[in-house]
C-alpha cells in the first residue's frame, strides 16, 4: 500500500467544518466517486449491471438512490454517479467497471469534486442566497445542478434539511467562503 | 436657418418666436432618385453626403416610426478607431475623422467630446494583442498610447488597484477617442440633409419591395408605394427583417444589447474606460448619468429589452473595476437591437438583385461608424463603386474566406 | 427567462449557454459536388426571424443536454423545447 | 428644539426622538419618521435645488416619484448622492446634505442660472457653443460638466456589502395596501406560496396617510390586524422595504430589500441591501397611483405640494408643511386634504377648485372656477394669486398649497415588457392596457379602481384568479364596509394666462414653454419630445411631470392624448443601488478562485503566482539572492535544458473519451486521424472550427480501445467540451461515445529535462519499464507510483526536452510533488513556472495561445498538412476557401535580432526593408516573445506572409507604440532542436 499523504480540498489534513446557530456547514472528503453512463443501445443491459452490483435499481432523473455503502445520484441522461466511502472504495471506478464491463462507461470522479454537506434547519435560508434551486420544495433524495458562485454544482437533498454541495475542485476556497459568507448573512 | 450663439441670445430676447423646424414633415413623392430605407443615424448620414458631397437630388429617407428612434437613439454614445485588422481601422479612423469636423460640417453642436478611451490590460498575452493593435492603429494614421499602471493610477486613483481579482497590468489609450450625444447626431444630420432637400419621411414604413425582372423598381411603404431609382437599406437591427421581404438571407442574427444609465452625479469619470477582465465599459455624460453597458444577452431578439444575467454581469464587473460605484445608483435599462454579423463586422455593398443596396451587420459598434458608414454608402449609391476605405464589406468575403473578425470568434455572432 | 427543459423542468436560462440557429445540426454532406457553398449557406446565412425561432441551447450548468428551443423573438415566448439529440436524429442524423 | 409644524397623532413614536442633522443644523424627529417629514414637522420647507435653474425647491410628494427633495445621505465612503428625502427613514444620528448648489441651500450662486433662463432653454446646446472647435472640450464642456449633475460619490470604495438571492412563490403581490393585503389574505387562506412586498417601511400604503376606516376598525388598526394574520401564515413571506423594480421574462421578477438602509450602518456581516430574483407563478400588481400636479406660474415653490401627499404628512407623520395652507384641486379628492388639515387643527385659508361646480367639502372658504396663476415667496411660498371665476385677481397669504390634478394609476410594471397602457375617459389617466407581462395580473388603484373597497374587492378576486389559473383553489375574503366614492373630475392641466415659467418637470427644469418650443422646432414625437427637452428623464423617470407634458403636447399637436401616446416605461422602477446588482462578486471575489494541487506547496516555495483565467498559476519560484524575475526564469529554463525540472500542468483541460465509437468521434473532431492510435500511444491533435480556423490543440492518449483521454489548452477547456457534446448530441447523435470532464480529478506535472527518467524511476513503481525501447516518445499508460498509488504516465514535452507528464488523484498531488522534488534532489531538480514554460515552448516553436488566436489556420501554423482530406472532419471543408489558402498567406516564423541586444517585441509589425513603414506594407507580427538563456539572445516567433519561403531574409520589426524599430533575421521557429533528438533521448 502506498504512503501518500492526501490533503482535502481546502488544502487541509483533515476536514473543515464551519458551526452556525442552526446550520452545520462540513468539507467532506471521504467519499469516492465514479461516473457512470451507459452505452449506447446498452442501456438496458448497464442498468441490469449496475443494479446487480449496487443491489438497487439506478435512480430516476433529478432523484438519487440510497443503497449503503452506496449512494447514487442523476447527473444526465443515462449518467449518474456513484459515491461510496473512500477508505473501502478507493478504487471505486475500477470496481464498478469490473462489474458493468462494456455496457458502460465509468470514469473516475472522486478528486473532480469538493463536497460541502450543509445540516440543520437553516439551511434553506443560506441557500437562497446561493442559487435559483427550490431547497424548500426539494424533497429527500432528489438532486439537481445548480449554478452557485459562478460555478457549476451538485445540489443533493440527503434528508429533510440536509444537503450536499459537490462542486469544483479547485474551486473549493472559494465555494467554502461563498458558503460561510451567505450563512453569516443569512444567520 | 444657421444656429449660432447670438441667434440664442436674439430669440432670448425675441420670445423664441422665430426657431423654424430642424426639418420639414413633407408627402411622399411618388419617384425619387434615391430612397434610403430607416431614419437612423446611418441612413440620415447617407442622405447628408449623397446630398451635400455627391450633390445628387430627389433622395428620401424612410423611416417607419420617428427619426433616431433607433440604436442611433439608443446606445454609449462612444466613439472610437482603435481597431486591429486592415479591414476595418482605415474606415474608423475616417469616421473619428470625420467626428472631429462634425459639428462646424452640420452647425450643430452634438458634443463631440474627444475625453479619450481607455482599454485595461490585465495579463501578459492581453498586453501582446493590445502592443499589436496599437501598432495597427499608428501605422494607419490613428492615434495609440500605451500606458502604464502608474500613468493610469494618475488619471483614475478610484479604480481597484489594491484589491483586484484581476490586477490591472497597463492600458491602451486612444486619446481622440470619446463620447458624443447620441440623439443630436440624428437630428443634426437630419437638419442638414433636410436643408439639402431631403425628404424625409417619418412613420413611413416599408412593407415591401417591388422586383421586376431582377431590377428593384421602389418600395411598398404604409404610406403607398414610392419609386426609386436606387433602393438601400439601412435598418441595422431590423436588417434581417427587412430584407427577408426581398426573399434575401444573411449572415447576421438580431442581438439585444442593454445599456444602462446613473442617475446625475458630479463629475467622476473623465474618458471611456473598459474593463478587460469582464464585460464593461463606462463613460459620464456632461448631463452627469454614468453611462454603461457590458455584453449581448446573447440569444436571438427583436424584443428591445433584455433580462437580469446579463443587468448583473455587468453591475459586477463595475463594481469590481470601481468599488465606488456600489452608492450610484442605476437609473435605467433599456435594449437595443443588434445586427450580429458572422465575422463581427459590417456589410456595406450591393445585393444580387440591381437597384437594391445594403448596410448593416454593424454589431455593438455601429454608432461611432455613423459619419464614415454614411459616407461610404454615399459613395457606393452615388459611384456604384466602393468606397477605398470600405472594400472589404462585402457579403462574399464568407464564401471566399476573407473574413474581418476582430475578435477571432468565427462564425458565432453572439461572441462578437 | 426560463426553458422548460423536456426532463428537468423550468430552468433559468442562466443555465444554458447559446449556440444559435437549430438548422446548425443539418450541416452537410462533405462529399457532395458542391460541398463548399453547402457549408457556406449551413455556417454563416440565417433566416433570423422576427418571430418563430427554433435554436440551440446547453445546459452548461445542468445536465449537459443541448435542447433544440422553440421561441419569439418578438416576445421571448417559449413554445417548445426538445431534446436536441431527438432532433436530430429525426432530421436523419446518425453515425 | 421644538418641532413647531408637528402635529397631535400621526404614526410615530413620540415617546422617543432622534437626532439628526441636515446641512449642518441638528433637529430632532421621531421613529416612525422620514427625513422629510421630520424636516417639515421642524419647519423646514427648502431642501434642494433644481438641476438647471438651481430653483429653490421642498417636497413635492411623500413617496418614492419624488422629484425635488433629494439629499446626499451620510457622509465619507458611505455617502448616497440623490437620496430621496421622502423615503429616507429617519435614524438616530442620520446626516443630510442638501446637494448642486454652492456656497449653500439658501445662497446658491448657480441661481445665477434663473435669470438667464431665457438663454437656457430646452436644445439651447444644439445651437452655440461651436466655435472655434477646440474650445468644446477646453472651454464649453468643463463648465456645462461641472454645474451639472446632481449629488456626488465619494469615490472611495463601497463599504457596505450586497447579496442576491432567489425566491420561489406561486403569488407574487407589489404592494401591500388596501388591495395588496385583500389579495394576500385571500392567498394566504388558500395555502399558496405567497411573496407580499412593499417599498414602503410600513405596510398599508395609503391607508396609512388616509382617515378611512375599514368596517369597525381605523385604517392602520386594519393594516395591523391583517397583518398579524399573515405574518402567522408560514406560507406567506412578508417583505417591507423590498422595490420590485422589474418584470421580466417569463415571470420573473427583479426585487431589491433594503435591509440596513434604515439603520446607521449595517450589523456586521449583514448585507446593505439583497437583490432578489423571484420565480413568481403569478404576479399581481397593487401599486396603487400617483397624484399628479397642475402646472401654473411659479407652481414650483417650497411649500407647493401634491395634496394627496399633504395629507400624508399630516396623518401619518403627524407634520405639516405649513399653519395655514391652500388647496388647488379640479377634483373631488382635493377636498379631502382640506378636511384632514382641518380636523388637525392647521388653518385652510381657500380650496380653489377649477370646476365651476366643485362641491362644498371642507367647512373652510371654496373658490369654485378659479385657478393659481402666480406665486410668490422667494425661498417659499408666501402668496398664491388667484383669478377667480369671475375674472378677478385676489391674493391669498399661506404658507403652503396642496395641488391635485387627479391621479396616475402606476402602470410601470404592466410594461416593462413593452406592453403599452390604455387611455381611461373616466379617469383621465392611463390604465394598464391588454398586453401585460408573463403570468401578471393587476387590482386596485394601479388599473383605475380608486375607492377603497374597489381596492379590496379586485385585490381579492384578483388574487383567487391568478391562484385558479394554477390549479390552486382560492375563496375571495368578506369584504369590510369601506369608503367607496366615485372620482369626480374634470382633466385640468395646466393655468394658460401668465409670461411666466410653469414647471412640469420640476427636478429638470422643463416648463410649459420648453414644450412648446419643442413642438415648434417640430420634435413633435413623444419621444422627440422627451429627449429634446428632458422632460421626464430625471431620477424620477418623470412619474409626476410625464402626464403633463403629453397633454400639453396633445393640445398644440390637436391630438387626443392617447393619440400621442406615452414614453417606454423601463426598468428598474425606482433607481437601485449598483452595489445591489454587484453582490458579492467583488475585488478578490469577483470571480471563484482555481487553484492547483501544487498551490498549497508553491506558496510555502515563495513562488509568485499569476492568473491564468480564473486559475492561479505558479509563474516562477523565486531564489533567494535573485532580484529580478529574468533571473528566476532563466536559471528555471537552464535546469530544465541542463538536468531536470518539474512543472503543475494540472490546469489543462482533460475529457475522457469513450465508447466503442470513441475513436471515430476523434476522427470527426480533430483534423487529424486517431483511427489507427494504437492502444498506449499518445497523440498530437489540432482541432479546427467549422469554418476551417484552428480551435484547440493538445495531445490524445489511448488508454483502450475504446477509452481515450484527451487534454485541451487551459482556456479552451470549456468551450472544447460544449463542442464536442454538441458533435456527439447534435452532428452523429448515433456515435456510442462518452464524453465527462476529468480535469479537476488528476493532479498532473510535466517532468522534463535530460534527468526526467532517472529522476521517475524513483516515483514509478519499479514493475514498469521506463526504459526509452519500453516506454517510447508518446508513450502512455496507466502505473502505479510511491508503492501502489494509481496513477498515469504521458511521454509527452511542451518544453522539446525528454518529458513525461505524470498524474495522480488530485488529493495525492501535494504528496507527490514533494515526492519529486525529494527524488530529484540528487540531480538539482528546480520547479518551473508559466514563464520558464513560456520560454522554452516559444524556443521550440510550439504555437499557444498566442497564436491560436481565433484567426490562424492550420496552413498558418505550418499544420496544412494534418489536416486529413481522407476523411470528414469539423471544419476540413471550408478551410479550403481561397482566402484562407492565398500564394502569400501568413506562415509561423521564428525571428531573431540582428543585434543579440535588441529586445523582440511581441505584437510589433514586421516590414520588408526600404519600404515604407504603414498598413499598406505590413508583412506580418510578432505573436510571442522571450528572452532565451540557451540562444543568449531575445527571440520571438510570429506570422509573416509567404514566412515559409523567406529563411534568412532580414525584416524591420517595428513597434512604433514601445518606440521600438530593429532589424531581425527570419528563421525556423524551432530554435533549439530542430531535429527533435532531446525528446526522444
Amino acid at each position: 500500500m502506498h504512503d501518500m499523504t492526501a490533503l482535502t480540498a481546502l488544502g487541509g489534513a483533515s476536514a473543515q467544518v464551519d458551526t452556525f446557530d442552526g446550520l452545520e456547514i462540513s468539507e467532506c472528503p471521504d467519499w469516492a466517486l465514479a461516473s457512470l453512463a451507459g452505452r449506447l443501445g446498452q442501456e438496458a443491459g448497464s442498468a441490469k449491471a449496475a443494479q446487480a452490483y449496487l443491489g438497487k435499481p439506478l435512480p430516476d432523473v433529478g432523484t438519487c438512490t440510497a443503497a449503503t455503502p452506496f449512494y447514487v445520484f442523476w447527473t444526465g441522461p443515462d449518467q449518474w454517479m456513484i459515491e461510496a466511502p473512500h477508505d473501502s472504495h478507493e478504487d471505486l471506478a475500477a470496481q464498478v467497471k469490473a462489474a458493468v464491463l462494456d455496457t458502460s462507461s465509468v470514469t473516475e470522479q472522486t478528486d473532480g469534486w469538493v463536497r460541502f454537506d450543509l445540516a440543520g434547519p437553516r439551511c434553506h435560508d443560506v441557500l437562497e442566497l446561493l442559487c435559483n434551486a427550490d431547497t424548500r420544495s426539494m424533497a429527500a433524495h432528489t438532486t439537481t445542478r445548480t449554478r452557485m458562485e459562478h460555478l457549476g454544482c451538485f445540489l443533493i437533498c440527503r434528508a429533510v434539511g440536509h444537503f450536499s454541495v459537490l462542486g469544483p475542485r479547485s474551486s473549493a476556497g472559494s465555494l467554502h467562503h461563498a458558503l460561510i459568507t451567505a450563512a453569516r448573512s443569512a444567520i | 436657418m444657421r444656429y449660432s450663439g447670438l441667434r440664442v441670445i436674439k430669440e432670448a430676447l425675441t420670445g423664441h418666436k422665430g426657431w423654424t423646424p430642424a426639418w420639414r414633415d413633407p408627402e411622399p413623392q411618388a419617384q425619387y432618385d434615391y430612397v434610403i430605407i430607416g431614419g437612423g443615424g446611418h441612413g440620415l448620414a447617407t442622405a447628408y453626403y449623397l446630398a451635400k458631397h455627391f450633390g445628387k437630388k430627389r433622395i428620401a429617407v424612410l423611416e417607419k416610426g420617428w427619426i433616431g428612434g433607433g440604436n442611433v437613439g439608443r446606445n454609449t454614445t462612444i466613439i472610437r478607431s482603435n481597431y486591429l485588422l486592415d479591414g476595418n481601422e482605415p474606415f474608423y479612423e475616417m469616421s473619428l475623422k470625420l467626428w472631429e469636423g462634425l459639428e462646424q460640417e452640420l452647425n450643430y453642436n452634438a458634443m463631440v467630446s474627444q475625453r479619450g478611451i481607455l482599454n485595461l490590460i490585465h495579463s501578459d498575452a492581453q498586453r501582446d494583442a493590445f502592443v499589436r493593435r496599437g501598432n495597427a492603429m499608428i501605422l494607419n494614421g490613428a492615434d495609440a498610447d500605451l500606458l502604464s499602471v502608474t500613468q493610469i493610477r494618475d488619471r483614475y486613483p478610484f479604480l481597484d488597484f489594491n484589491n483586484a481579482r484581476f490586477p490591472i497590468k497597463g492600458g491602451l489609450a486612444q486619446h481622440r477617442g470619446g463620447t458624443v450625444r447620441h440623439d443630436a447626431v440624428a437630428w443634426g444630420y437630419a437638419r442638414g440633409a433636410d436643408s439639402h432637400g431631403v425628404d424625409i419621411l417619418q412613420n413611413c414604413e416599408v412593407t415591401g419591395f417591388r422586383v421586376e425582372n431582377g431590377v428593384c423598381k421602389g418600395v411598398e411603404t404604409s404610406r403607398g408605394f414610392i419609386g426609386a431609382g436606387k433602393v438601400a437599406a439601412c435598418v441595422a437591427g431590423s436588417s434581417g427583417r427587412l430584407m427577408a421581404k426581398a426573399e434575401m438571407r444573411l449572415p447576421i442574427e438580431s442581438h439585444v444589447l442593454q445599456a444602462f444609465v446613473s442617475e446625475g452625479l458630479k463629475p467622476v469619470i473623465p474618458g471611456v474606460i473598459t474593463f478587460g477582465a469582464g464585460h464593461f465599459y463606462c463613460s459620464q455624460s456632461d448631463k452627469g448619468g454614468l453611462v454603461f453597458g457590458g455584453d449581448i444577452d446573447g440569444y436571438n431578439s427583436y424584443a428591445q429589452r433584455g433580462n437580469l444575467p446579463v443587468v448583473e454581469d455587468v453591475c459586477e464587473s463595475g463594481m469590481a473595476l470601481i468599488p465606488a460605484l456600489g452608492r450610484a445608483r442605476l437609473l435605467r435599462m433599456w435594449g437595443g437591437i443588434m445586427d450580429m454579423s458572422m465575422d463581427g463586422s459590417p456589410i456595406i455593398d450591393a445585393t444580387h438583385i440591381d437597384g437594391l443596396y445594403f448596410n448593416g451587420g454593424w454589431c455593438y459598434g455601429g454608432f461611432k461608424a455613423t459619419p464614415a458608414s454614411g459616407m461610404c454608402y454615399a459613395h457606393l449609391l452615388a459611384t456604384g463603386k466602393p468606397h477605398e476605405v470600405a472594400t472589404a464589406y462585402r457579403f462574399d468575403r464568407f464564401r471566399r474566406g476573407y473574413m474581418i473578425d476582430e475578435k477571432g470568434m468565427g462564425a458565432q455572432p453572439n461572441l462578437h | 427567462m426560463l426553458i422548460d427543459h423536456p426532463l428537468l423542468g423550468p430552468r433559468d436560462s442562466q443555465e444554458f449557454t447559446y449556440l444559435g440557429d437549430a438548422s446548425l445540426i443539418d450541416r452537410p454532406d462533405w462529399r457532395a459536388e458542391d460541398a463548399a457553398s453547402r457549408f457556406h449557406d449551413y455556417l454563416y446565412q440565417r433566416d433570423n426571424p422576427a418571430g418563430e425561432h427554433r435554436e440551440l441551447w446547453f445546459h452548461e450548468t445542468g445536465d449537459r443536454s443541448w435542447l433544440v428551443v422553440t421561441r419569439n423573438t418578438v416576445t421571448h415566448e417559449i413554445t417548445s423545447v426538445e431534446m436536441a439529440r431527438d432532433v436530430a436524429r429525426s432530421r436523419g442524423r446518425g453515425k | 428644539m421644538i418641532q413647531v409644524n408637528r402635529l397631535d397623532g400621526g404614526q410615530i413614536n413620540t415617546g422617543r426622538t432622534l437626532d439628526f442633522t441636515f446641512d449642518g443644523k441638528r433637529y430632532q424627529g421621531y421613529p416612525g419618521d422620514t427625513l422629510a417629514s421630520a424636516l417639515l414637522a421642524n419647519g423646514v420647507r427648502l431642501m434642494g435645488r433644481s438641476f438647471k435653474y438651481h430653483r429653490p425647491r421642498g417636497v413635492l410628494t411623500s413617496g418614492s416619484e419624488e422629484p425635488n427633495a433629494l439629499v446626499e445621505l451620510r457622509s465619507g465612503a458611505r455617502q448616497e448622492p440623490n437620496t430621496r428625502a421622502t423615503t429616507a427613514e429617519l435614524f438616530d444620528g442620520l446626516e443630510a446634505n442638501s446637494q448642486n448648489r454652492w456656497p449653500l441651500l439658501k445662497f446658491d450662486a448657480m441661481a445665477i442660472n434663473d435669470r438667464f433662463s431665457n438663454f437656457l432653454t430646452a436644445g439651447f446646446y444644439y445651437k452655440t457653443f461651436m466655435w472655434p472647435a477646440a474650445f468644446w472640450e477646453k472651454l464649453y464642456e468643463p463648465i456645462i460638466r461641472k454645474a451639472a449633475g446632481l449629488g456626488s460619490l465619494s469615490l472611495q470604495e463601497d463599504p457596505d456589502q450586497y447579496d442576491k438571492g432567489f425566491l420561489h412563490c406561486d403569488l407574487l403581490i407589489v404592494g401591500a395596501g388596501p388591495s395588496g393585503l385583500a389579495a394576500a389574505l385571500t392567498a394566504g387562506r388558500a395555502g399558496a406560496r405567497v411573496i407580499l412586498a412593499d417599498e414602503d417601511f410600513a405596510f398599508g400604503g395609503r391607508l396609512n396617510a388616509e382617515t378611512f376606516a375599514i368596517g369597525d376598525d381605523s385604517g392602520p388598526d386594519w393594516v395591523a390586524t391583517t397583518l398579524a394574520e399573515l405574518q402567522s401564515l408560514t406560507n406567506v413571506r412578508c417583505m417591507t422595504r423590498t422595490t420590485v423594480i422589474g418584470a421580466f421574462d417569463h415571470g420573473i421578477q427583479g426585487a431589491v430589500e433594503r435591509v440596513s438602509d434604515h439603520l446607521p450602518t449595517p450589523a456586521p456581516d449583514k448585507p446593505r441591501q439583497i437583490l432578489w430574483r423571484i420565480y413568481a407563478r403569478r404576479t399581481l400588481l397593487c401599486a396603487g397611483a400617483i397624484e399628479r400636479p397642475i402646472a401654473f406660474e411659479n407652481n414650483d415653490r417650497p411649500g407647493i405640494m401634491l395634496a394627496g401627499a399633504m395629507r400624508a404628512y399630516v396623518n401619518r407623520w403627524a407634520a405639516t408643511p405649513a399653519q395655514k395652507v391652500a388647496i388647488f384641486t379640479n377634483n373631488d379628492d382635493g377636498h379631502r386634504t382640506a378636511v384632514d388639515l382641518m380636523s388637525k387643527g392647521v388653518t385652510v385659508a381657500a380650496v380653489i377648485d377649477t370646476r365651476t361646480d366643485a362641491p362644498r367639502v371642507a367647512d373652510c372658504e371654496l373658490l369654485s372656477g378659479a385657478q393659481v396663476v402666480d406665486t410668490s415667496g422667494r425661498l417659499g411660498l408666501s402668496f398664491v394669486k388667484l383669478r377667480l371665476a369671475d375674472g378677478s385677481e385676489r391674493t391669498i397669504e399661506c404658507g403652503a398649497l396642496g395641488v391635485s390634478g387627479g391621479w396616475n394609476p402606476n402602470v410601470h410594471l404592466t410594461c416593462h415588457q413593452r406592453g403599452r397602457p390604455v387611455w381611461n375617459e373616466a379617469i383621465a389617466a392611463f390604465v394598464p392596457g391588454g398586453d401585460l407581462p408573463t403570468g401578471q395580473s393587476v387590482a386596485g388603484a394601479a388599473r383605475g379602481e380608486f375607492s377603497t373597497h374597489a381596492a379590496l374587492r379586485t385585490g381579492s378576486k384578483e388574487a383567487a384568479a391568478a391562484l385558479r389559473d394554477i390549479g390552486i383553489k382560492a375563496r375571495a375574503i368578506a369584504l369590510p364596509k369601506a369608503e367607496d366614492a366615485p372620482v369626480n373630475l374634470q382633466p385640468f392641466w395646466y393655468v394658460g394666462e401668465g409670461k411666466g415659467r410653469a414647471w412640469l418637470d420640476q427636478q429638470n427644469d422643463v416648463t410649459v414653454k420648453d414644450v412648446k418650443l419643442a413642438h415648434q422646432e417640430n420634435f413633435r414625437s413623444v419621444e422627440h419630445l422627451k429627449r429634446y427637452t428632458t422632460l421626464g428623464m430625471a431620477t424620477d423617470q418623470g412619474k409626476t411631470s410625464n402626464m403633463g407634458g403629453l397633454a400639453i403636447m396633445a393640445e398644440l399637436a390637436g391630438k387626443s392624448i392617447p393619440e400621442v401616446g406615452t414614453t417606454i416605461f423601463r426598468p428598474p422602477y425606482t433607481p437601485v443601488a449598483m452595489g445591489a446588482f454587484g453582490g458579492r462578486s467583488r475585488g478578490k471575489h469577483f470571480h471563484p478562485v482555481r487553484e492547483t494541487p501544487s498551490h498549497k506547496w508553491a506558496v510555502e516555495q515563495g513562488a509568485v503566482f499569476v492568473e491564468v483565467g480564473n486559475w492561479l498559476r505558479a509563474q516562477w519560484f523565486p531564489r533567494p539572492g535573485e532580484t529580478t524575475w529574468r533571473e528566476s526564469v532563466d536559471r528555471e529554463v537552464r535546469a530544465v535544458r541542463g538536468s531536470v525540472g518539474v512543472c503543475d500542468v494540472s490546469t489543462l483541460g482533460k475529457i475522457d473519451v469513450q465508447g466503442t465509437d470513441a475513436a471515430d468521434f476523434l476522427n470527426k473532431v480533430y483534423s487529424n486521424g486517431f483511427a489507427k492510435l494504437a492502444i498506449g500511444r499518445t497523440r498530437y491533435g489540432l482541432m479546427l472550427r467549422e469554418d476551417g480556423i484552428a480551435m484547440d490543440d493538445g495531445t490524445t492518449a489511448r488508454l483502450a480501445e475504446d477509452h481515450f483521454v484527451m487534454t485541451t489548452t487551459t482556456a479552451n477547456a470549456v468551450n472544447v467540451y460544449r463542442h464536442m457534446e454538441f458533435v456527439r448530441q447534435c452532428l452523429w447523435p448515433d456515435l456510442d461515445v462518452q464524453l465527462i470532464s476529468t480535469t479537476e480529478a488528476w493532479a498532473q506535472y510535466a517532468v522534463a529535462g535530460p534527468s526526467a527518467r532517472k529522476l521517475l524511476q524513483k516515483i514509478v513503481d519499479p514493475e514498469f519499464d521506463m526504459s526509452n525501447e519500453g516506454f517510447p516518445f508518446m508513450a502512455c499508460g496507466e502505473i502505479t507510483v510511491c508503492g501502489g498509488l494509481r496513477a498515469r504516465l504521458f511521454r509527452i514535452s511542451f518544453s522539446g526536452e525528454l518529458a513525461y507528464e505524470i498524474a495522480v488523484p488530485t488529493r495525492y498531488g501535494d504528496a507527490l510533488i514533494r515526492r519529486i522534488m525529494q527524488a530529484g534532489e540528487e540531480f538539482g531538480v528546480v520547479p518551473y513556472g508559466t514563464e520558464a514554460l513560456g520560454v522554452m515552448r516559444i524556443e521550440k516553436g510550439h504555437a499557444a495561445g498566442n497564436e491560436l488566436n481565433g484567426t490562424t489556420t492550420a496552413l498558418n501554423l505550418g499544420m496544412g498538412r494534418m489536416v486529413s482530406k481522407k476523411k470528414d472532419s469539423i471544419g476540413s471543408t471550408l478551410s479550403e476557401r481561397e482566402g484562407l489558402n492565398t500564394d502569400d498567406a501568413l506562415a509561423l516564423v521564428g525571428v531573431l535580432p540582428r543585434n543579440k541586444t535588441q529586445k523582440v517585441t511581441a505584437g510589433g509589425h514586421l516590414m520588408s526593408l526600404g519600404t515604407p513603414v504603414d498598413a499598406a506594407h505590413d508583412q506580418g507580427y510578432v505573436t510571442s516573445a522571450a528572452y532565451s538563456p540557451i540562444l543568449n539572445s531575445s527571440i520571438g516567433i510570429g506570422f509573416l506572409r509567404s514566412g515559409g519561403n523567406r529563411m534568412g531574409e532580414t525584416l524591420r520589426l517595428v513597434s512604433p507604440l514601445t518606440d521600438s524599430d530593429i532589424e531581425v533575421e527570419v528563421v525556423s521557429a524551432h530554435f533549439v532542436d530542430p531535429e527533435g533528438d532531446r525528446l526522444r533521448a
